[in-house]
């Protein structure tokens, strides 16, 4: 089963760290060194606020990921027991953001060593003047997987909010309540007299 | 051979309801509820009840379980079988079946008890009590059998010898009552429990033996091969029959008379394995003469099976007259004991039908006791016969063992009706086999091929 | 030199314990490290908000050379020129116009402790004068004078550290998820550990949404709410009798105060159900332990040292003081408002609290730092305009690491007295707004440069440390201020942060123990620390005994007064100003983060409820107008149903959305702490979005273009 | 009157279970007719996946499954309303099912778990989803929720009158009881009544 990470709200103080995190993880080296940088700020998770609730929403890697199914061209696929875009081959057809019940993948101009792509074909007049249009790709949480050192929001959330759920946490999880269950049934379960 | 307790009990399974404990007719488990049973091998008669009842299975998902594969090499099933594994089970010898098959220097010979062409279809999804003697031949003969024989056709010989043998008796008063021998759990545990009875069991082998002996002798012949060239199969609804032929004295011409035996479970794994569609066969015949069967031959599957096809067999001989009605009602029935009154001419005959191991204890006492008024009794040790054997295909739900059994024994029932031949003694292979090889029932060849001798097994020797 | 050095952040009052991460002379990243406060955690500021130091110039840039404004314009010049010519123009007004002429300022932020305390001396011992403020007057100002009032210290309590095992927490005005993450997780463990939470906030906050009871009052009503609660306590006799006989004073008239305001008579006010003022006091009276906590929502408003007053009266009333997990908490904004009130750079007392009225007290100042003191109280920052432009009495204006056009109220009023003041110098680390009417500019070293001590908002003292050499030809501000007393002939000059402060602490009972080793091996040393074996009080008044004259707790109520500026028909909502969680005060520093400016940036927003949203016809997202009495800014609207209808909030870290332009300069009479949290404002719909968002970016540029922002960065 | 009517369930009674599994034998063999399952173990290609799970501890063994709650966690966690309450029984739509994991997660009673998805005897593959480095071409197989729906699809052809669940019919010691709240809760009170 696959690993993902999610926020508990009680203990959410929608401080949005966990967004700063998640983009400087994906920043590439260290986007603090460069000169200035241009305004690729696109966390890969959203901190929701209404009057009921506060929390980070984001990817929960789902078994029969619908964006994978729908992919046209392959681009989602598991690896290591989560889903994975590949921006390189993903051609914005914006569908798996659209079957995205959690509403987890956004649409982002796609970088390459801190540069915007832009497209060698495609031109485009909506800036005003006709030029070559910028690559757009899905983005979404890859629990970051390439830093080697697990997902960065869980890291850096000073309440503790969100976790790493990993597949043998949610056996256990359920045996657990399993039992539970079972042991308060057999203390108060003795419906037989009635 | 090393000696194999044949039905185990896995405690890595094991949940310890000791449902099966309940189900034993010799209480032969024991273990603490909620802890991993053992089987007394001593005791147990390798009826196999508790295969059937045992609902605690290997979860997909358990992870501490030794892996399925190792489980199935060890149980001696196919790698490639898909339904669920339970605590506990019997040995199988479907590998060393399907290598022998796949031999074809050997020649290989196969018979079906009377219960598997009643039950084998439920392996393949049909209901319940779905007929299908031409397809188990049809699939049979595609498995390279080179003959396909039939025990129906040794019931009938079973009938000739233990008829006769009967009427000895009565007409002498010796060791009556006279008990069946046809089922091995029956005989295993008379031998344990009371050894000092066992001169009353019919002297026959089962029809299983029976069969096993004929071919290799009688059917050597008209094939003209060596007895030791044959490897004789049966394919059983019982697990005791594993058991039986692996008895020291099970041989003939210094072979076994049967080599392996295997369940109806087994047979519709190896059907399967062979990719073999079951459900559309054409129906064929069994070879013949070994394989032609009367009615009463087909319904030793079933409780009072016996017992009738002797009557229909007995009365004709004694009263040399036709039996009035063949469908014999008053022998037919449920678990537990049933008894009834024949008359035979001028004689009275008092007959017993024991269905169930754990019933005939009573009656052995009343026979220790010299109080038994029974000139003949049938012990079955499964509770409704052999169509309720320990190798049946065993079922899902408990609640549908009623009738599941009834409609096993109604196509049994049907299967007979349908018979031209419904009595042993007209069964034309068996007055040829008599003519040509046998010559009188209980004669010598009879009593060298068909008829055995039992132990005593009351003290616990050590398993070799 | 790759190595970790361990300091304390620079934004909010928590007091949070980090490492700098520093390679080949730079830093490259933070890391949390395991302070008494944050036990090993940060929140964004922390974590993302050190790279202001590279100065990667996204709002404004590093000053790097001294500058005096000649002809008009600032051109770089010498240290030697800037210091001589500050001294000399210092000089000629004080002999001109009088010391009481130069009004200077206390840091509230980077600087830290020693540079507060010699900035203090300088005033007092070179110019002459008493007149010294910094920006705890817009804040905490009303707790310092509140509190000295009804328990004698006029900081917290108890220690951030207690707020988790506190049984029943009592949050009034005070949104700790924004101000203070770390703070804001203490309040989270304490309800995960069982803690009954109690919110009072107009809005909806994260403290409110997991509170057990939110008490939604209307904007500036709090006295009335207060009075209310004090009428239950005795009312129901809920009151610690015992207590109040043997530690408390004032019960009689207290009692008598508040006998007007049944909670049906407060509902009618503050819009709060009387069952619900009756349920939280007899909750609070009951339980064990209970903590109150509060910040800018009691603090901003013209009536706010009363409410302080009559916050610690609950307090006081049902025994919750002298003991752990109990008290009354103004949690300090600022990473060092506390330090620089610690040193005295307030106009009525010395370091330490020790009032300059005293004569005892003062000839130990005079004798130390061997010249006469002034006895006369200093002019506060907020009286400034006023004293400029009508009663024309302050001439030069020292502001040293304050921002006053962004963060004081009425900001074209600011500008007008910048301008009108003969002399105006800024000694800071950005380019900011004040800065462009400076006459000289002195640029000094930044958080991360030189060492110091904080002050957390817990009393705790916390050291420093520099992690990298500063750009240009920048000076610790402590090095600048006593460059310039030399020059004005007064010789001071000091080795390094820990001569300075042990000079301060030798002056300063209360802090006399709180050695930079002390606190080397600590981590942090809480004042008061009386001695050299003392470690620390963590919280005050133990045994129930009080700093007032007394000795005794002083119960306060009195009548409620409503806020000044009351909505209208032209101008129908009200303002309130609060914080962002990503921001810091004016933003030169988090504005120049990367990460953090891009997580919010300009116009900023301003919080409109659904109603009002429809009603104006403005949707989420849209830039809007926002008028007042006093001026028109642009900001972004964000429709939010956490509010009431009426009401709006509008965060003041911005410089084109910049909400001071709108705030009133009402005052407290006491504190003179402004009313912020209350103005009059009309929203006006925009309909040609497109220009509007390009009017932002055009002003933006404007603004980086002032603040010497070069095209291409270094 | 209040005219609520809280729905029925299965429950397990302390004491009586003997932990023979047989209920998850007998939910998985009625829930399981499209995977070509009949009547005897033979026909069984796919693995066992009960909808209740029997608990065995040192001291005792009880089964746990699903409590058909009002209002059911799992339904609030499902982000695709895969989980609906049809006839009075709190049901997972597998076709829609995306294997999210919420409700596993929500139920406190651990009643739901997730396993592939089967159909008439084989593993059932997503659209599209394959995994990338072990098996790039070949389709991951679905996984979906499993939970008791009190067995109302069965067809009664050979069991008891009325929905009576497998796992109810066939436990050998009658641990396993359909409680019908409202008729157990006047019970109660008629008992407590009389032991005034």
């Amino acid at each position: 089963m696959n690993r993902f990470v999610i926020a508990d709200p009680d203990k959410c103080i929608g401080c949005h760290t966990c967004e700063v995190a998640c983009v400087v993880a994906h920043a590439g080296n260290n986007m603090f060194l460069e000169g200035e940088c241009g305004g690729d700020f696109y966390p890969r998770l959203t901190v929701v606020e209404t009057d009921e609730v506060t929390a980070p929403v984001q990817c929960r890697h789902c078994e029969d990921a619908p964006c994978a199914n729908v992919c046209p061209n392959g681009s989602i696929t598991s690896r290591d027991n989560s889903i994975f875009i590949n921006q390189d081959s993903c051609i914005g057809c914006k569908t798996c953001m659209l079957v995205c019940p959690y509403g987890a993948i956004s649409m982002v101009p796609a970088y390459k060593s801190g540069q915007k792509q832009h497209q060698s074909g495609l031109h485009s007049n909506s800036s005003g003047a006709w030029s070559r249009k910028e690559r757009i790709v899905a983005n979404k949480c890859d629990l970051c997987e390439d830093s080697g050192h697990g997902p960065e929001c869980v890291r850096v959330c000073p309440t503790n909010a969100l976790q790493l759920i990993v597949p043998s946490q949610i056996e256990d999880s359920i045996s657990g309540k399993r039992l539970a269950s079972a042991q308060s049934l057999q203390q108060f379960g003795g419906f037989s007299r009635l | 051979m090393s000696y194999d307790p044949i039905i185990h009990i896995d405690e890595q399974l094991c949940t310890g309801c000791r449902r099966c404990a309940a189900v034993c007719p010799v209480d032969a488990i024991i273990g603490e509820p909620g802890h991993p049973q053992t089987i007394d091998a001593h005791r147990c008669v390798v009826c196999g009840q508790c295969v059937q009842i045992c609902t605690a299975y290997a979860a997909d998902n358990e992870s501490t379980l030794a892996s399925r594969a190792v489980k199935l090499q060890e149980r001696g099933q196919l790698p490639n079988v898909h339904e669920p594994l339970f605590a506990a089970y019997s040995s199988g010898d479907i590998q060393k079946v399907k290598a022998v098959l796949a031999d074809p220097k050997r020649f290989k010979v196969v018979q079906c008890a009377p219960a598997i062409r009643v039950s084998l279809a439920e392996e393949f999804g049909l209901p319940f009590g779905t007929l299908t003697p031409g397809k188990m031949a049809a699939a049979l003969r595609r498995l390279k059998f080179d003959r396909i024989y039939d025990t129906n056709f040794a019931a009938d010989v079973t009938i000739m010898e233990e008829g006769s043998e009967l009427i000895g008796r009565v007409m002498s008063g010796e060791r009556l009552p006279m008990f069946t021998s046809c089922c091995p759990a029956w005989v295993k545990h008379a031998e344990t429990a009371a050894p000092e009875l066992l001169n009353h069991l019919s002297s026959c082998k089962s029809p299983m033996q029976m069969g096993g002996a004929l071919f290799k002798t009688y059917g050597a012949e008209l094939d003209g091969i060596a007895p030791a060239d044959i490897f004789s199969v049966a394919v059983m609804p019982c697990t005791c029959k594993k058991f039986e032929c692996s008895r020291e004295e099970m041989n003939v011409e210094g072979c076994r008379e049967v080599d392996l035996v295997i369940t109806t479970r087994e047979l519709a794994s190896l059907i399967k394995d062979q990719g073999i569609d079951f459900i559309h066969l054409p129906e064929e015949p069994f070879d013949s003469p070994l394989g032609k069967y009367s009615g009463a031959g087909s319904i030793f599957g079933v409780t009072g099976g016996v017992m009738e096809a002797a009557i229909r067999t007995g009365y004709e001989l004694i009263t040399h007259e036709q039996i009035p009605n063949l469908q014999l009602d008053f022998v037919r029935g449920e678990e537990g004991i049933r008894t009834a009154e024949v008359q035979i001419g001028d004689l009275e005959l008092k007959v017993a039908v024991v269905a169930g191991l754990k019933y005939v204890d009573a009656v052995l006492a009343k026979v220790g006791e010299g109080t038994c008024p029974y000139h003949f009794i049938e012990v079955m040790a499964c509770p409704e016969g052999c169509v309720s054997g320990g190798g049946q295909p065993k079922l899902l739900l408990e609640t549908q063992r009623k009738c599941a059994y009834q409609a096993r024994k109604s196509a049994v029932y049907r299967h007979d009706s349908h018979q031209k031949v419904r009595k042993s003694h007209e069964n034309p292979d068996i007055i040829k086999l008599y003519k040509d090889f046998l010559g009188e029932p209980l004669g010598d060849t009879s009593h060298h091929l068909l008829h055995t001798k039992f132990v005593d097994r009351s003290v616990k020797e050590e398993m070799s | 030199m790759g190595n970790k050095v361990l300091t304390v952040c620079p934004y909010c009052g928590s007091g949070c314990q980090m490492n700098l991460l520093v390679e080949e002379g730079r830093i490259v990243g933070a890391e949390p490290a395991d302070g008494r406060t944050n036990e090993g955690n940060l929140c964004l500021k922390g974590h993302y908000g050190w790279d202001f130091l590279n100065d990667p110039q996204i709002l404004t840039a590093r000053i790097r050379k001294p500058m005096i404004r000649k002809a008009g314009t600032l051109a770089e010049v010498s240290w030697e020129e800037a210091i001589q010519y500050t001294a000399e123009k210092l000089t000629v007004i004080k002999e001109k116009y009088g010391p009481d002429a130069i009004m200077g300022t206390g840091s509230a932020r980077g600087p830290g402790n020693e540079a507060n305390y010699v900035m203090q001396k300088f005033m007092r011992a070179v110019i002459g004068t008493n007149n010294v403020d910094h920006c705890a007057r817009v804040c905490h100002g009303p707790s310092v004078a509140g509190l000295t009032y009804s328990l004698g210290d006029g900081a917290m309590s108890n220690s951030i550290p207690e707020i988790e095992d506190t049984d029943l927490l009592f949050i009034f005005g005070y949104n700790a998820a924004v101000t203070h993450p770390i703070v804001a997780r203490r309040i989270v463990s304490a309800k995960q550990k069982g803690a009954t939470i109690i919110v009072t906030d107009p809005r909806k906050t994260e403290s409110a949404r997991i509170a057990d009871t939110w008490l939604p009052l209307k904007g500036g009503t709090n006295m009335a709410l207060v009075n209310a609660f004090g009428h239950v306590l005795i009312a129901e006799e809920l009151y610690d009798k015992q207590y109040v006989e043997k530690y408390v004073e004032g019960f009689a008239e207290y009692k008598a105060s508040v006998q007007k305001y049944t909670p049906e008579y407060a509902e009618s006010i503050t819009g709060v159900q009387a069952a619900e003022i009756r349920k939280v006091m007899r909750q609070y009276a009951t339980a064990n332990k209970a903590m109150i906590l509060y910040g800018m929502g009691v603090c901003q408003f013209a009536q706010a040292v009363d409410v302080v007053k009559g916050l610690a009266s609950l307090a006081l009333l049902t025994g919750n003081l002298g003991r752990p997990g109990v008290g009354i908490g103004p949690v300090r904004g600022q990473n060092n408002v506390q330090g620089s009130c610690d040193m005295g750079a307030l106009p009525n007392v010395y370091p330490g609290y020790q009032p300059i009225t005293d004569d005892k007290i003062r000839k130990k100042f005079e004798k130390a730092w061997g010249v006469a003191l002034p006895r006369k109280v200093g002019f506060r920052i907020t009286e400034i305009p006023h004293l400029v432009l009508k009663e024309n009495k302050v001439k030069a204006y020292y502001i040293f690491g304050e921002d006053p056009v962004q963060s004081d109220p009425n900001a074209s009023e600011v500008r007008e007295t910048l301008d009108k003041l003969e002399f105006v110098i800024v000694q800071d680390i950005f380019m900011n707004k004040t800065a462009l009417h400076a006459d000289v500019i002195l640029p000094a070293t930044s958080w991360g440069e030189h060492d110091g001590v904080y002050s957390s908002a817990d009393r705790g003292f916390q050291r420093i440390r520099k992690a990298i050499e500063p750009p240009g030809e920048v000076k610790p501000d402590w090095q600048i201020i006593s460059e310039l007393a030399t020059a004005m002939g007064y010789p001071m000059s000091y080795r390094n942060t820990e001569e300075i402060w042990d000079e301060m602490r030798g002056l300063s009972p209360a802090f006399a123990g709180a050695s930079y080793r002390k606190m080397e091996e600590q981590g942090s040393v809480q004042w008061p620390c009386p001695s050299e074996d003392h470690p620390g009080t963590p919280y005050l008044y133990k045994g129930n005994r009080f700093t007032t004259s007394s000795g005794k707790g002083q119960l306060f109520a009195c009548e409620w007064r409503a806020p000044l500026e009351q909505p209208d028909q032209e101008y129908p909502l009200s303002l309130s100003t609060v914080r962002e969680v990503g921001h810091y005060s004016v933003r030169t520093m988090t504005g120049n983060c990367r990460a953090l400016s891009q997580l919010s940036d300009e116009p900023g927003f301003i919080q409109i409820s659904p109603a009002d949203g429809s009603s104006l016809g403005i949707e989420d997202g849209q830039l809007v107008n926002v008028v007042s009495r006093r001026g028109r800014v642009l900001a972004r609207a964000q429709i939010s149903n956490r509010i009431k209808t009426g009401a709006t909030y509008m965060t003041y870290h911005f410089w084109i959305g910049a909400c001071n332009e709108l705030t009133g300069d009402y005052l407290d009479p006491v504190s003179k702490t402004p009313e912020y949290k209350y103005c009059a404002i009309r929203i006006e719909k925009i309909a040609d979005q497109l220009r509007a968002e390009q009017q932002v970016q055009q002003e933006y540029e404007a603004l980086r273009h002032q603040m010497h922002v070069e095209a291409s960065p270094v | 009157m209040n005219n609520v009517q809280p729905k029925p369930f299965v429950i397990a009674e302390a004491g009586k279970c003997i932990g023979c599994k047989a209920c998850e034998l007998a939910c998985f063999a009625v829930h399981n007719d499209d995977n070509g399952v009949g009547a005897v173990v033979g026909t069984v290609t796919v693995p066992v996946i009960p909808r209740l799970h029997v608990i065995r501890t040192e001291s005792f063994t009880l089964p746990v499954q699903c409590r058909q709650c009002e209002n059911a966690p799992c339904a609030e966690a499902c982000p695709v309303q895969a989980i609906r309450q049809e006839e009075g029984v709190i049901v997972i739509h597998a076709e829609s099912c995306i294997g999210c994991k919420g409700c596993a997660m929500a139920c406190p009673f651990g009643a739901i778990s997730l396993y592939k998805a089967y159909s008439n005897g084989k593993v059932v593959p997503q659209i599209q989803l394959k995994d990338q480095q072990h098996t790039p071409l070949e389709r991951m197989a679905k996984v979906i929720a499993y939970k008791c729906d009190l067995c109302r699809t069965r067809d009664y052809e050979g069991g008891a009158a009325g929905n009576v669940p497998a796992c109810v019919e066939v436990c050998p010691v009658e641990a396993l009881s359909l409680v019908h709240p409202d008729t157990r809760l006047s019970r109660s009170r008629t008992a407590a009544a009389m032991r005034l």
